[in-house]
């Protein structure tokens, strides 16, 4: 039973068609997926979220289908962390951590066993927070409720490099303590292929390539490839 | 002193008014220009009550909650969240406010009349000031309209920052899309905002009634002073609105006051320009309203 | 010998429509291609429209020697004036032209006045602001006597005394018709230009704009002034087609609102979608005025409330079944 | 491009066909107006809602009442006639109204009922006057309308009452007035020609407070007024001396109740207009009726108080409405039955023939609600009495006549 399997599907926003046919499987491990902007690795995990247009296609979390549900009620089983304002700026740490806990109480152990950072700051307010400790925020609240199911949607984007490596090793550390499916939609090519167990290239809407990562890091045509491609898209 | 009880009834009651316009435009960016029919409406169900049931006006208060409350929800439900699906634009939103107030005119216009031919009581430019009651030698709905502010500005308090429902609810209104990834039902929040909002306009209504003369038309003519007090607080911030609500209810009768004997009695028809130099006046020049104003001159000091 | 009954429709209906359209071309000017919702349509409207109960009586009065006051003896000397124009009707025209000019300056003025807060608010804080500037004319209207009269208005000459008296109102429909085409006619011509491209740009993406070097503060002051300009004209005509000025009747319900109301049914930006949305919008209520009472008896309230839930409810379903109008804009032109 | 002229023209077509296909059904079957040559069909154009809605709707409903009893009347006569009314709410708005009277122009009815206010009149004058349509208004009473044309005015403009006012004060000790007033053409109008008559008669006026018919509470307008008496006390006038002359509708139950609070107002006489003459408003709140009986409020009216028809009118409508009609209504009652007569005698329903003949038969008609009509040059009522009400334990009662023949006042309650 997979934990995240799509079967060809089709999606956009509005009359804007994104992604052409795409199928994809992720399981209990680190899925990466890379391609250049706009070949619409962020919409497919907006799509599996309920947060972009399906036109046609199936897409089910453990075998239950759940095209077309509102987000809300997917969120039930997934976790997802945006890009961008992904945590909530007004409200204060512990709130925050309330907030992507409940209905539940916030495990506080749990939190603070992969994010002990955040303890001292409880009472801070989230937009008081440097970029790199947003998105461990970000990250803590995502992991709050245990869930099976975390798509990261690129969490290195803007930060350092020595805040992108820390992000990306917490990823790698929550997949190790809790065995559970994790999608990883990155930028930052060869930091997140190390660490990801299987990989997915998108270009331009489609699937190009699926596999181990090794594979693609191997390929001596890689870059050539893959700038190529981001050469083609950005022009 | 008697101006001065008068001018703290009628500016109380603005700031409750002024809370419910600043919620729903905050929270689902609808500035609602039939934010105040709600208000008429529960004038008639505290006409409803005093006349046909025979009770205090004050009794009215959760009818006209519910009633007032449950118009608004509709409004939101059935009209503006549908139109906020296929439109960004802000236009058709205050558009439909406006035909949705034209509508309710319709309606109130037919209570006031339904009222009247079924029981002959006298629906339109009513005044239930003498079925106020006295508390401690003074105007109850001093006391009340005080009361329910101060209530207001608690439960506010309590309910955004102590509940679970306030934390969703700042939640949605800072991030709706993060709020649904966090598995908030922001439409239920935004449904029950609304709701909030229309049952405070009707609360105001039940107080408006005891002080105000009663018609379906006063809701044209209060709209300015109401937008003017939530603009001046701020258009976004509840604290800010009852603040603002304040300021014009203070300001329409008290600058009048000292206008008119300083300049003469010919600027008292002139009064209902006021709220729209306050509107023109803080947009134009401090757009965040109060809290910018009390920055600027805590940075002169 | 009086009209035939369709025929005085018919005319009516046609007086009605050209002023509004004139009206809405200049808010589509503003809104649909500039992207400025100006809720304060209603300030250049009474503008022209006071212009028109102002200055023509005191030029006649000057013209013909008149000691009475223009405003306690309105009436009166509206009376003598007619008699006058009916045997010299090129002093009317001359005169009617002479206002229409100083109209239009004062609807630019109060464009250009409009453009302060439009270059700094955006959105529905414009609108409310612009709304507020709306508001200001009524009030000062009517508490001014010396303007138009205060709370009872003044009459205002006829510039048609010459025609019978009972096709006066037949001919004035066709001469609103024949202003209502050439302003049809001027707006398509500016916004088919170069310029309705730009000024689309700029209400899409104004940074886009100032960075090709256009200074869109220029650009929104000269659009407003037009419009101004326009919408003037719209009040004048309004006026002088009732032969009167009412300061009361320039509320934000009749010379704001609707014109919103009719561009949206119409559709923004699209000159032709405005024509539709004014002839549907002012057909609908005419008819809906007309045809109303026919339900009397057939409704469990006064007949007199339907009107407003028609009004309200139809307003509610157009904005929510065609938010776009009727024509929606056409992209890329 | 070019496929949006068809639209158009299309739509255009489709709604001139509409409206004539309309007209064709209408004239074969009579569906809203009846244009049988024996209709007499009148129209009303009068505000039900806006600032005068209340007075609005006791106009219209008086109206009604008119057109039933005169089908009554024609069937007791056994006459071939038959009366139709249509009513339209103008929203004391003078731009609605011009469309409204376009509307009933188009039905063919050219006798009409309204409008309420004389700015309403002002918008829709040149309109009425083109088209051959007869106005008779039951309550504008601006004396700058009072000029020969179309328009009939059942009502004596506002010189005779601010007359009768001035009259009033001198009568009672008055030395000074300070007056509170509607600043609507009504309003406007009351107030100058009552400081006129006043001032002529040696009085003094104060420029008094006007306040916005839109105004929604009364706090500063009380306050004010309370600082204007207590400086004509400090200056040496007794209480006696001073009134206050309120010149508005109902809501003057309003300010009623802010001005009870100051001891200033409560201590001076207050005299009101027909504007709130027999205003049950006043008499069904409290504090209103307790404030009108402390100061002993006195209010003129025209009409006839006691006639038949008054009684037949007040009866009906406050069956219907729980309050007595305000005094516009019995002028709104006759407009209809002149009306009516004048279509019996002439044997006429053309808009001419009725104004022509309308000041014969007015001198004919006897029951009139507001006693006998006789009309002025201008089209206006010509002579009208006056009646001075008072509120008492019972409500309001009649507290005296003003005989304008004779220039004379008769007291009840002394």
């Amino acid at each position: 039973m997979m934990p995240i399997s799509i079967d060809s599907l089709c999606c956009g926003y509005g009359k804007h068609q994104i992604l052409y046919d795409v199928s994809f499987e992720a399981g209990q491990q680190i899925t990466v997926i890379v391609g250049s902007n706009g070949s619409g690795k962020s919409t497919l995990l907006k799509a599996i979220c309920g947060l972009a247009d399906v036109y046609s296609g199936e897409i089910s979390l453990y075998d239950k289908r759940i095209t077309g549900l509102p987000t809300y009620k997917i969120m039930s089983m997934v976790s997802y962390m945006p890009q961008t304002n992904n945590v909530f700026g007004d409200i204060t740490i512990r709130d925050n951590l309330l907030v992507a806990s409940m209905p539940d109480k916030p495990d506080w152990n749990h939190i603070f066993e992969f994010f002990p950072m955040l303890q001292d700051r409880l009472h801070q307010k989230a937009k008081d927070l440097s970029g790199g400790q947003r998105q461990l925020l970000a990250m803590a609240m995502c992991i709050s409720k245990k869930p099976n199911i975390i798509l990261f949607d690129e969490p290195t984007a803007s930060l350092s490099p020595a805040a992108s490596n820390m992000v990306l090793e917490k990823i790698k550390e929550i997949q190790t303590a809790l065995h559970n499916c994790i999608v990883l939609v990155e930028q930052n090519v060869k930091d997140a292929l190390a660490i990801g167990d299987r990989c997915y290239l998108f270009a331009g809407g489609k699937k190009m390539f699926s596999g181990k990562p090794d594979v693609l890091l191997a390929d001596k045509d890689f870059d050539s490839k893959f700038l190529g491609l981001a050469d083609d898209n950005t022009s | 002193m008697i101006i001065l009880v008068d001018a703290a009834i009628y500016a109380t009651i603005l700031s409750i008014l002024c809370v419910g316009l600043t919620l729903t435009y905050k929270i689902t960016n609808v500035p609602n220009f039939a934010h105040t029919s709600f208000a008429i409406l529960g004038m008639y169900m505290a006409l409803i009550v005093t006349k046909i049931f025979d009770a205090n006006p004050y009794l009215a208060i959760p009818m006209a909650f519910v009633v007032s409350g449950a118009t608004s929800l509709f409004l939101y439900y059935f009209v503006l969240r549908i139109l906020q699906k296929r439109t960004k634009s802000f236009l058709p939103l205050i558009v439909a406010t406006l035909s949705f107030d034209i509508f309710m005119i319709g309606i109130l216009n037919i209570l006031a009349d339904t009222i009247t031919s079924e029981f002959q009581v006298i629906s339109r430019d009513f005044t239930l000031r003498s079925h106020d009651i006295l508390i401690f030698d003074m105007p109850a709905i001093l006391i009340l309209s005080l009361a329910a502010t101060a209530c207001l500005v608690l439960g506010l308090y309590y309910m955004l920052y102590k509940t679970k429902f306030g934390i969703k609810m700042r939640c949605s209104i800072e991030n709706t899309s993060l709020a649904q990834i966090y598995c908030i039902n922001t439409q239920r929040v935004f449904c029950v905002s609304w709701f909030l909002s229309g049952g405070l306009g009707g609360t105001a209504g039940v107080f408006l009634a005891v002080w105000f003369q009663g018609d379906p038309g006063l809701s044209v003519l209060l709209l300015p002073s109401v937008f003017a007090g939530s603009i001046v607080g701020g258009f976004t911030s509840i604290y800010g609105s009852i603040v603002g609500g304040l300021v014009i209810g203070f300001s329409e009768i008290l600058v009048t006051d000292l206008l008119a004997r300083n300049f003469g009695y010919w600027i008292v028809s002139y009064r209902p320009i006021i709220p729209f130099l306050f509107i023109i006046t803080t947009l134009l020049l401090w757009p965040r309203g109060l809290s910018e104003i009390i920055k600027k001159v805590q940075e002169r000091i | 010998m009086m009209l035939e009954p369709w025929i005085i429709f018919l005319a009516d209906l046609v007086a009605i429509f050209s002023i509004y359209l004139i009206i809405n071309l200049s808010l589509n000017l503003e809104f649909g291609f500039a992207g400025i919702p100006n809720f304060g349509k209603v300030l250049a409207v009474g503008a022209g429209a006071f212009v028109m109960g102002m200055l023509p009586i005191g030029l006649y009065g000057v013209m013909f020697g008149m000691t009475q006051h223009s405003i306690h003896d309105n009436l009166e000397m509206t009376q003598l004036i007619n008699e006058r124009l009916a045997v010299h009707p090129e002093l009317g025209f001359l005169v009617f032209g002479i206002t229409i000019s100083v109209a239009m300056a004062v609807g630019m003025l109060l464009g250009l006045l409009s453009s302060y807060p439009a270059i700094r608010l955006r959105g529905d804080y414009l609108a409310i602001v612009l709304l507020a500037f709306g508001e200001m004319i009524r009030i000062v209207g009517i508490n001014q006597e010396e303007l138009v009269g205060g709370t009872l208005g003044v009459r205002v000459p006829d510039l048609l005394s010459f025609v019978p008296e009972e096709y006066r109102f037949l001919m004035f429909s066709v001469l609103l018709l024949g202003f209502a085409g050439m302003v049809y006619f001027a707006v398509s011509k500016f916004t088919g230009s170069p310029v309705g491209r730009l000024l689309r740009a700029m209400r899409d993406d104004e940074t886009a704009v100032q960075a090709l070097g256009r200074d869109t503060t220029k650009i929104k002051m000269k659009v407003l002034m037009v419009a101004g300009m326009i919408a003037a004209l719209g009040g004048l005509l309004y006026a002088s087609y009732v032969e009167g000025v009412v300061a009361f009747g320039y509320n934000r319900l009749n010379w704001t609102f609707l014109p919103f109301v009719m561009i949206l049914v119409g559709g923004l930006a699209n000159n032709k979608g405005v024509l539709v949305g004014t002839i549907i919008f002012v057909a609908i209520r005419k008819l809906v005025i007309y045809f109303n009472d026919g339900l009397d008896g057939l409704i469990p309230f006064d007949i007199i409330w339907l009107d407003y839930l028609l009004l309200g409810g139809i307003m509610l379903v157009v904005l929510m079944f065609r938010p776009k109008g009727l024509m929606p804009e056409k992209p890329n032109t | 491009m070019n496929k949006f002229y068809p639209i158009i023209a299309g739509i255009i077509i489709v709604i001139i066909a509409s409206s004539l296909a309309f007209y064709s059904q209408q004239d074969a079957s009579e569906m809203s107006v009846d244009t049988s040559p024996n209709a007499i069909t009148i129209g009303a154009l009068l505000p039900a809602t806006g600032d005068l809605a209340s007075h609005g709707s006791d106009s219209n409903l008086a109206v009604q009442l008119a057109v039933e009893d005169f089908n009554k009347h024609l069937i007791a006569l056994d006459s071939d006639y038959s009366m139709e009314l249509i009513v339209e709410d103008t929203q004391t708005d003078p731009v609605v109204a011009l469309e409204k009277i376009q509307s009933l122009n188009s039905k063919g009815i050219s006798l009409i009922v309204g409008t309420q206010t004389s700015a309403e009149l002002n918008n829709i004058k040149s309109y009425a006057d083109s088209n051959g349509m007869l106005l008779i208004s039951p309550s504008s009473t601006s004396p700058k309308l009072a000029i020969d044309d179309n328009i009939y005015r059942l009502i004596p403009d506002d010189t005779k009452q601010g007359k009768v006012l001035a009259e009033l004060f001198v009568y009672d000790g008055i030395k000074v007035i300070v007056p509170i007033y509607r600043g609507d053409v009504w309003g406007d109008g009351l107030y100058e020609s009552t400081l006129d008559s006043f001032v002529s008669l040696g009085g003094t006026v104060d420029p008094g407070i006007r306040y916005s018919p839109e105004v929604t509470v009364f706090s500063s307008e009380a306050s004010l007024l309370d600082g204007i008496v207590s400086n004509y006390v400090q200056d040496g006038y007794t209480n006696d001396e001073i009134a206050v002359l309120v010149i508005g509708f109902s809501e003057v139950v309003h300010l009623f109740n802010f001005v009870g609070s100051y001891d200033n107002l409560r201590n001076v006489s207050w005299y009101g207009s027909d504007g709130s003459s027999n205003d049950d408003a006043i008499t069904s709140d409290k504090i209103a009726t307790a404030f009108a009986t402390d100061v002993g409020l006195v209010t003129t009216q025209f009409s006839a108080p006691d006639s038949p028809t008054v009684q037949h009118i007040n009866q009906a409508l406050i069956e219907q409405t729980g309050s007595i009609p305000n005094a516009y209504a019995y002028s709104a009652y006759d407009a209809v039955w002149l009306i009516g007569n004048a279509v019996l005698e002439t044997g006429s329903t053309d808009s001419a023939v009725i104004i022509s003949a309308l000041p014969d038969v007015a001198a004919t008609y006897d029951d009139g609600a507001i006693g006998k009509i006789t009309f002025n040059d201008a089209g206006d009522l010509a002579i009208s009495n006056y009646a001075l009400w008072s509120i008492g334990e019972d409500g309001w009662y009649l507290h005296g006549y003003y005989h304008v023949s004779e220039n004379a006042f008769d007291f009840y309650d002394e």
